[in-house]
């Protein structure tokens, strides 16, 4: 029996964050499940939306804001599985510049991504009542590059970092943990949901499709549970598939811990309660581009994950 | 594509006497080659209109030698660049060969000595003698013996592989007559060939040049600033006054004959001529003043 | 020699003074008291530095050229191949297309008149922000690889190469067009024995221009797909993890990639030159210097 | 000629028309994504009657200069037109999704409405970032590559690092500007101005070297120095080999703000723009940034165009007479 | 910068008389504005080397009108060059002026008209003129007065804001003429500059050049084609012969004096001169062959 075909589209370069999937690829689960999988990296202007809607892919991993915005975009795109339960999104500061609570971030510069990680960003700022638009009384935000560059040569007052990656950078860079002080989204209550898997709603009336899916969910968690359990190994593997040879395998394992802590270890279904939080946060976006204007229905699915169970 | 280049294939480098050609004797009487009537041409410039050509009528029969003299800048490139169709008249009708000027062109009908030479610079002196035959699809063996046979003619002999910046001026518009003969067209235009030579040269190429012409049923429109040149080559010598430029005489030299010794210049019936010329050229001056 | 040197110097200068507050930053936070001596000292030495020093640069390029196997992941050189291949394709492409729209436009009006202005607006649509597109489009059609690496490098080479010929095309002065009008030469022929050789000091500015061209889009085309192989992504990945030094190894090897091709094609135009004729650049007048 | 203006008679209504009837027909409910065969058929008359009608109007030589400055503009212009209507007809014909490819009308709405924020974006990226880059890389690839020539011996040293220097790739340098620099558009006009160099580099060089034997004679007898010989003779002998880069730059130069835009900036900008929005798959408005690049770009190099025949008037290329 | 300017300056366009100048009528004795002693110059070329000038005695005394006479090719233009400072020659010794080619040259000892008219075709005639007066550094004013004197002298005065394509072939030449007149130099190299102009402007420029000759202190150096202008203009005629190029014969004609009308192009005297440098010049030829 041929194995059944599945491509995944990644939502950024081959890194640890991505460890489930390579380390099921490379430890056979896939294959085991009679699926032939193949991972197409991403990088900075890969939108995995756009990619599904050309048919480049059968799933892709998204965030939510970005999911649900393509989403009300018209690319109908579904939550079929949440393997982060948890946001690593933060806001790092120096510590020098005197900012201790977010009370502080007044009058600031700080660095923000936009690739979709703004809508947390700015539906927090809406929550503490601070413009963006560089008004006075406000922020003055920065589209920040890759890296943590603008914080270290004091371009800007804080970053965005993802716990398990820029974090590690400002580290490196030569900082101790308490010249920083940081600010986490998900202790903000501004935290959506993070890489999570997407699939296009029309076909997911095929329950072939969806059969197929659900394999591929399951011997995904059974990667991301590996993986957890072996982070030195998961960061391996995934050093392996990094065609760029850029990486140290130092910065990878520590993302690979960081990781763990923020999956979902239930299986990857998601839980109603964190979607409706992410969609209140967007709904308050409170800016003038709203991330999405009204109430997203049917934008996830536990078929996939109940299919898988039984 | 290639007629003209048929055509010179039928005449080897050595010219055998041409068929005889006692029929076209007589001037103006035969389909002229050229016929131009009320020929005008304006050219526009920023500050106003410079009139270069006004009224020409002109009738030249084949086999003639025409020599064009006139004070500078009184049209005779002018009119040389209108026969080739490389102006466009603004007045006046114009055929070559029967046909209009474009279409005669079109049929390679004339050769053209520029008065600059006009050599292409990334080409040998022998490549760029070779242009014409090989535009006109010449084969390689025919075109590297005609093209050693006419730098010959010009005494390039040695120069074949030089390039032109490396020729004095002199050389290089010789290399330019050698590159207008080599194809053997039947109507040569040559705009002052001879102008940058020195007389002994200068006087072997007039030889040579009125040999061809006798030889073959060339018809040759010349311009020229050598007053004895003009006569001892033509067989009329139009005179041209400058701005509007226009025929104020034309000389008819066919009382020297045909055959002409170098020796021809010191006789009376030259010298007249040639008095005539210098007075219609002086007088083309006054018109300009 | 000189001059690197010169140019070494500065940058060593351009390392102390760049890294300066960074390095006196770090000792503060490291507890230090930051004297100008261990200041200095520590510019040299950063992990993330504004401006790496020069040995920091070559260690780098030395771990990863000779320190790795040729053909493993980390080696440069096998990015450097990679992006290579996708670069020449693309400039191959990238050139001809240019050459041929230069001659369609030079030829054709219609084509000019309404090919150019969307040529140009082509130009001005940011590579970045349609390369992705692109690289969808091509993997949809089932085209991966070098393909769609050569496109993008395409795109943005043809252009220089385009407006360089047209203006080169168009180059020859009247005499040596109107030569070839007396010739009534082919459009081909006119193309191939003037506008051509005319056009060659502009085609090969051109193509210094279009290879460096070309190596950029590549590597602007190694970006979307991620870290996959190639200088591009050995950048990106650099620049992903803030490693400045890793960014200016690859940068270094791009540019001196860029310095061969420009090189190669610069020993290509000199040999050219030198078959066709071009005059050295002669005695250098010495007060002119 | 009649036949001829009898053909662009029929033919241009036919194309306008048609293409107008064939963009409408394209959002009817029953063609939009379903389009059948006679509608192709529709789309390639469409085209068929535009070509045939642009080559005839090509054709056409009008005495006024009025004339030919219509028909220079009209042949482009129904071309463009063309494109846009084919398009429109492709992308909504075929049901394309517009988070791929959004059909120019829908570019046409977001442009009208978003004029405010391309405003500024242009303002932004235009003026503040690509023009002074282009000055400043222009202008040091011009001097570089005369310095290159006044000293042969810093020449031979200077050229191949200045080769090196000026092929850097963007994506490598814009991070390393922001860094530099900062955020704001001295960081872009940095790298700007690394972008165009080293064109202006090259063809000056070129320009340089195309000086002929004899002109240059002719100042040597002067005993001209190297300043004078410069600006009397090698530098107008150059001019088409300038303007050939400065119209190559200025193509470059938009590309270069709008692509540095992406590696860091203050949250205004065509390139910070087209980043973000091409994240929020707001398509429309990534391409209304697009076209607005377009006709900045084209206007840009319209006017360098226009320079250069002023310029240099009398270059055969130019004179074509 | 601006000596030569400067030394132009104190003369007026309208030439007075200058300082009686009899002390100099003497040849050879004073210092010789032009001293070459076995002046050789050979080009090497792709296929063997070219000697263009071989052991070249000659000396020119102040107020001298010297031509260059000889087949084409056989180094006057080299020649003239070389006391221009344009080619180094490959062996003997030079001096101008008492000082070496290249002093000579950056003083601004001479003026040079080349065989071609070599204008720059981005400025009009008037600012083609004006160009050697820009860089001497001669204020508008002054500029204007002499550019119109001297576009006058040469006939072109109407053709101030022609381009150089827009004028014939012969006006162009008188245009680089009136370019090196106009600023005065003490010593003028003039290689063939009537060669393209009509018996009646020459005959014109002749007697213009002359009396400009007599009036102020010029040294000339003329290479022409014509034997009677040569011998009409001249002190003493150089025959030349050519490859190797050298001096075969040296004609002195101060016994036609210094005033020469027209006329005394019919005197016995002149026609003996003019046959004895024809004499010369077939000898030349001679060589030649
Ligand atoms: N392209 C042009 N544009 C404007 N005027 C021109 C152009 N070509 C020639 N003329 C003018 O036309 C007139 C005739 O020029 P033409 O070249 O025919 O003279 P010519 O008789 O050949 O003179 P010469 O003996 O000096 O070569 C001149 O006054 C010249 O200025
Ligand atoms: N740059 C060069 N390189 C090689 N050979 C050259 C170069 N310039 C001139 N020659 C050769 O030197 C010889 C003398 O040339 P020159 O120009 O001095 O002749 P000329 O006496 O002025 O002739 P003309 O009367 O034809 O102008 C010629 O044989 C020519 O081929
Ligand atoms: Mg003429
Ligand atoms: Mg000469």
């Amino acid at each position: 029996r041929a194995a059944e075909r599945v491509t995944l589209q990644l939502k950024w370069v081959p890194q640890a964050q991505f460890a489930g999937y390579y380390v099921a690829q490379a430890k056979g689960y896939y294959k085991e499940a009679g699926l032939d999988v193949t991972i197409k990296p991403g990088g900075p202007d890969v939108a995995p939306p756009q990619v599904i809607a050309g048919g480049g892919a059968d799933v892709v991993v998204d965030w939510m804001p970005s999911a649900l915005a393509s989403r009300e975009k018209g690319v109908p795109l579904v939550n079929i599985a949440q393997p982060f339960k948890k946001s690593g999104l933060m806001l790092t500061c120096r510590a020098d510049t005197g900012i201790k609570t977010p009370a502080d971030l007044k009058g600031r510069t700080l660095g923000v991504w936009y690739a979709g990680n703004e809508y947390p960003f700015l539906a927090w700022m809406a929550k503490l009542g601070l413009k963006t638009d560089g008004s006075p009384g406000g922020v003055t935000v920065l589209k920040q590059g890759f890296n943590v560059d603008p914080l270290i040569q004091r371009q800007a007052d804080c970053v965005s970092t993802m716990s398990y990656n820029e974090y590690w950078q400002v580290i490196d860079a030569g900082f101790k943990p308490e010249q920083l002080v940081v600010f986490r989204y998900e202790d903000q209550g501004v935290a959506a949901l993070e890489d999570g898997l997407y699939a296009l709603e029309p076909k997911l009336k095929d329950k072939a499709f969806v059969a197929r899916l659900a394999k591929f969910v399951a011997a995904s968690e059974k990667g991301w549970a590996y993986a957890a359990a072996h982070p030195d190994e998961a960061a391996e593997i995934v050093l392996e598939n990094d065609a760029s040879g850029a990486q140290t395998e130092k910065h990878q394992k520590r993302m690979m811990r960081e990781i763990a802590k923020l999956l979902d270890t239930s299986g990857g279904r998601l839980d109603p309660a964190d979607y409706d939080r992410t969609v209140a946060i967007l709904l308050a976006g409170g800016t003038d581009q709203p991330v999405i204007t009204r109430k997203p229905e049917g934008a996830w699915t536990h078929a996939v994950t109940a299919a898988e169970g039984q | 594509m290639s007629r003209a280049g048929a055509l010179a294939l039928k005449q080897p480098p050595e010219f055998e006497p041409a068929a005889p050609r006692a029929a076209q004797e007589g001037p103006v009487i035969a389909a002229p080659v050229i016929a131009a009537r009320g020929l005008s041409l304006t050219y526009t410039t920023a500050d106003g209109p410079v009139h270069a050509l006004s009224n020409v009528d002109l009738a030249v029969a084949p086999g003639e030698f025409v020599s064009f003299i006139g004070p500078s800048g009184c049209g005779k490139t002018t009119l040389l660049r209108c026969v080739a169709d490389l102006e466009q008249p603004t007045g006046g009708e114009l055929t070559v060969n029967g046909v209009g000027a474009e279409a005669a062109r079109l049929r390679r009908d004339y050769g053209f000595v520029f008065q600059a030479p006009a050599l292409y610079p990334w080409r040998t002196i022998a490549r760029n003698v070779a242009l014409p035959l090989e535009i006109f699809g010449v084969p390689r063996a025919e075109r590297r013996e005609r093209v050693a046979h006419y730098l010959d003619l010009v005494q390039l002999f040695g120069f074949a592989n030089k390039f032109p910046w490396q020729l004095s001026g002199g050389m290089q518009q010789r290399a330019s007559i050698a590159r207008a003969l080599c194809f053997d067209p039947k109507l040569l235009l040559m705009d002052e060939p001879f102008g940058a030579l020195d007389e002994i040269v200068r006087d072997h190429l007039n030889a040579q040049l009125l040999e061809l012409w006798r030889k073959t049923a060339k018809t040759v429109l010349f311009v020229t600033h050598s007053i004895p040149e003009a006569v001892y080559l033509s067989t009329r010598v139009v005179v041209m006054s400058p701005r509007p430029g226009r025929i104020i005489d034309i000389v008819d030299c066919t009382a020297l004959g045909r055959e002409r010794p170098l020796e021809i210049r010191e006789s009376p019936e030259f010298l007249r001529l040639g008095q005539r010329v210098r007075e219609g050229l002086r007088a083309g001056h006054a018109y300009d003043a | 020699m000189g001059v690197v040197l010169a140019l070494l110097a500065g940058w060593y200068l351009a390392a102390l003074f760049g890294n300066w507050n960074g390095a006196a930053d770090a000792l503060a936070r490291a507890g230090a008291i930051p004297d100008a001596e261990k200041i200095a000292a520590a510019t040299m030495a950063q992990e993330r530095p504004v401006v790496p020093a020069p040995h920091q640069v070559v260690s780098e390029l030395w771990r990863s050229i000779v320190g790795m196997p040729l053909g493993s992941k980390r080696s440069l050189l096998t990015h450097a191949w990679v992006t290579l291949s996708a670069t020449l394709m693309g400039f191959a492409i990238g050139s001809l297309l240019g050459i041929a729209l230069a001659v369609a436009i030079v030829h054709l009006r219609s084509v000019e008149a309404s090919l150019m202005p969307w040529i140009v607006a082509s130009q001005t649509v940011p590579i970045l922000a349609v390369a992705p597109i692109i690289i969808v489009a091509l993997g949809a059609a089932g085209l991966t690889g070098l393909l769609p690496k050569a496109v993008i490098a395409a795109y943005l080479c043809f252009f220089p190469v385009t407006v360089g010929m047209v203006k080169g095309l168009n180059a020859p002065d009247r005499i040596q067009r109107d030569l070839m009008r007396t010739y009534s030469a082919s459009r081909g022929q006119i193309l191939a024995r003037l506008r051509w050789p005319a056009a060659l000091p502009y085609l090969f500015a051109s193509l210094k221009i279009a290879v460096a061209a070309s190596l950029v889009g590549t590597i602007v085309a190694e970006l979307p797909t991620g870290a996959q192989a190639g200088l591009g992504a050995r950048l990106l990945a650099g620049s992903y993890y803030g490693q400045t030094i890793q960014i200016w190894a690859a940068l270094f090897a791009a540019a001196a990639l860029s310095a061969l091709l420009v090189q190669g094609i610069g020993l290509a135009e000199a040999a050219t030159a030198r078959a066709l004729g071009a005059r050295p650049a002669g005695r250098v007048p010495r007060s002119a210097r | 000629m009649t036949r001829r203006a009898a053909r662009i008679g029929l033919l241009t209504p036919v194309a306008l028309i048609g293409g107008a009837a064939l963009a409408v027909a394209a959002h009817r409910s029953g063609t939009a994504g379903a389009a059948g065969p006679g509608f192709w058929l529709a789309a390639f008359l469409v085209w068929l009657a535009a070509t045939l009608a642009a080559r005839d109007i090509a054709a056409l030589e009008p005495r006024t200069a009025t004339g030919r400055r219509l028909v220079r503009l009209s042949v482009p212009l129904l071309f463009g037109l063309l494109v846009l209507v084919l398009w429109e007809a492709l992308v909504v014909g075929v049901g394309v999704p517009a988070v791929l490819m959004p059909p120019p009308s829908a570019i046409a709405a977001r442009f009208a409405t978003a004029l405010p924020v391309l405003g500024a974006d242009f303002v932004q990226t235009c003026l503040k970032s690509a023009l002074p880059g282009y000055v400043i890389g222009s202008l040091s690839g011009l001097g570089v590559a005369i310095l290159a020539d006044r000293l042969p011996v810093l020449g031979r040293g200077l050229l191949p690092v200045a080769n090196v220097a000026s092929a850097l790739p963007i994506v490598g340098i814009a991070p390393i500007m922001v860094m530099w620099f900062g955020f704001d558009w001295p960081s872009k006009a940095a790298v700007v101005a690394v972008m165009t160099f080293f064109p202006m580099l090259v063809q000056a060089g070129a320009g340089l070297a195309a000086t002929g034997g004899i002109e240059r004679d002719l100042m040597r007898t002067y005993a001209a120095g190297y300043g004078r010989t410069l600006l009397s003779l090698r530098l107008p002998m150059a001019l088409p080999f300038l303007f050939t880069a400065l119209k190559v730059n200025a193509t470059l130069a938009l590309i270069g703000a709008i692509v540095a835009e992406f590696f860091g900036t203050p949250i205004v900008g065509m390139g910070f723009r087209i980043s973000i929005e091409a994240a929020r798959l707001s398509l429309d408005m990534v391409w209304a940034e697009i076209a607005l690049a377009a006709l900045a770009g084209s206007a840009f190099y319209g006017l360098i165009a226009l320079a250069e025949r002023v310029a240099t008037g009398w270059h055969p290329s130019v004179r074509t007479g």
